[in-house]
């Protein structure tokens, strides 16, 4: 039921692949971790997939809005990547879309980050 | 399943291992009442939304106290109560979490978005007893 | 889940449309105490033959009387508490289904079942309350 | 979650092939109608294909046990085919076993009622 997270680097941008849950607890601890041990090797360029994420839930949203900040205090980038239609339309409503930014298309996710 | 309605109560332990049991059995009740995918959805994020909070923020996770549910639904609607063990809150004072000055906030987007997507919502402070959360999905006759 | 015990409580009301929904929030939570396939068939089948009862002998189906059933579970054990708000009975009198003069009747065999299958087996009358029926199923400790 | 149950017949003998739940309610109910349909065509040979029955509870053991009473009462026969562990173990410590003449082999079941 919770979810899984990998990270991978891809012409110096650190993407974690997320899939699975984002919820209270285990979930958002993971997500958590996962961002944690980029920012404490000094990676600033972080680009979160959210094509696998199923479900989010309110913990889970304050979860990614965390990383931004802990990121952003850092000098360094949060961006998110292929959001489902339910993980889009719940930033939407929260008016996150108007924080975060949003990829559909990896590599300009990649691209991004050089400008 | 009939036009009358049913009635289902649940109880549980202050403890966020039954949140997944919790929408569980959420789902299994929504399909009973003939809910679609989406209805599905959203009352299983906010029963697992109201349920959470009454476990951290009403029990504060006091494996003595419970969270009661009460399902009662019928081909109309889908109405749940959820019940603490503890001092409730003023639903007046909540910050609205898409104020500018809220949106880095890191929590305080569950009631607002079981607010959105519910159709009703409506809270009461029980003296002595705790907090009843109240809301309600109109299911449209289909 | 750790070892501690977890509890849950579920009150339906007295017709036969809960008995898939309570199969369903049972095999949740046998899976939630670790049960095997077996363990989870037997205690699922259990629970079903005594909310069956319950709804059906018990309450005599009537709408406006409860079954509740509380579940304990821990590595150990799950164990059952099923209450219905009718008269009871009493376990001593019951025919032997196994008896050759009984084999060709239509009923007359869930408690047997139960009783064959689980390891601890009680019925309390609960005076103008109604009837609770208690059982355990051991978990070996794997 | 519910029963099936479909009526062919082979050699003179009525298989009932049942698939599904046979629980209290409806379950029970459509196995005693698609029996009676035949015992009031006065089929007397019966055969229940139980092969696809992953379920059976105390009501629906009770039902078979109607089915070859009534089937009996009126002079016929009424026997089981491929019975799964579960319904197996089930009639076993019900002593039904004693009861019931069960097979593993549809021919060899359809043989039986011709002696
Ligand atoms: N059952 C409850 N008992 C007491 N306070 C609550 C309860 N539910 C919510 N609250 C209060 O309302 C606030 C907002 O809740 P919510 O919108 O779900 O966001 P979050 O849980 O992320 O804080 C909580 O921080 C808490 O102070
Ligand atoms: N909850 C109950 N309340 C009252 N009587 C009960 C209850 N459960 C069982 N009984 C009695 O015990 C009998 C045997 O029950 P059981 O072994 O489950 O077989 P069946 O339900 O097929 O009769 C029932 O017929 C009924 O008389």
């Amino acid at each position: 039921m919770s979810i899984k997270a990998n990270t991978r680097k891809v012409e110096g941008v650190n993407i974690i692949d997320l899939s699975g849950r984002i919820t209270i607890g285990e979930g958002t601890v993971i997500l958590r971790d996962a961002v944690r041990a980029l920012q404490q090797k000094n990676e600033r360029h972080i680009l979160l997939n959210l094509a696998e994420v199923s479900y989010i839930d309110s913990s889970g949203i304050g979860e990614l809005v965390s990383s931004f900040t802990t990121s952003r205090n850092q000098g360094g980038k949060l961006r998110l990547l292929h959001l489902t239609k339910k993980v889009h339309d719940l930033l939407s409503i929260t008016k996150l879309l108007t924080v975060f930014e949003v990829f559909d298309d990896e590599a300009k996710a990649i691209q991004s980050f050089r400008s | 399943m009939e036009s009358k309605e049913s009635r289902v109560e649940l109880r549980i332990l202050s403890s966020l291992e039954y949140t997944d049991l919790v929408e569980n059995i959420t789902g299994n009740l929504t399909l009973l009442a003939g809910c679609n995918t989406d209805q599905i959805y959203f009352i299983q994020m906010a029963v697992r939304e109201i349920v959470t909070n009454a476990i951290q923020h009403g029990n504060r996770f006091d494996i003595n106290k419970a969270v009661s549910i009460l399902y009662e639904f019928d081909r109309g609607r889908f109405e749940v109560h959820v019940w603490d063990q503890g001092d409730g809150f003023d639903l007046s004072h909540l910050p609205d979490p898409c104020d500018p000055a809220n949106l880095l906030k890191s929590s305080g987007r569950g009631i607002f978005l079981v607010r959105s997507f519910m159709d009703d919502f409506s809270l009461i402070r029980i003296p002595w007893r705790g907090t009843e959360v109240r809301f309600v999905k109109k299911l449209a006759a289909s």
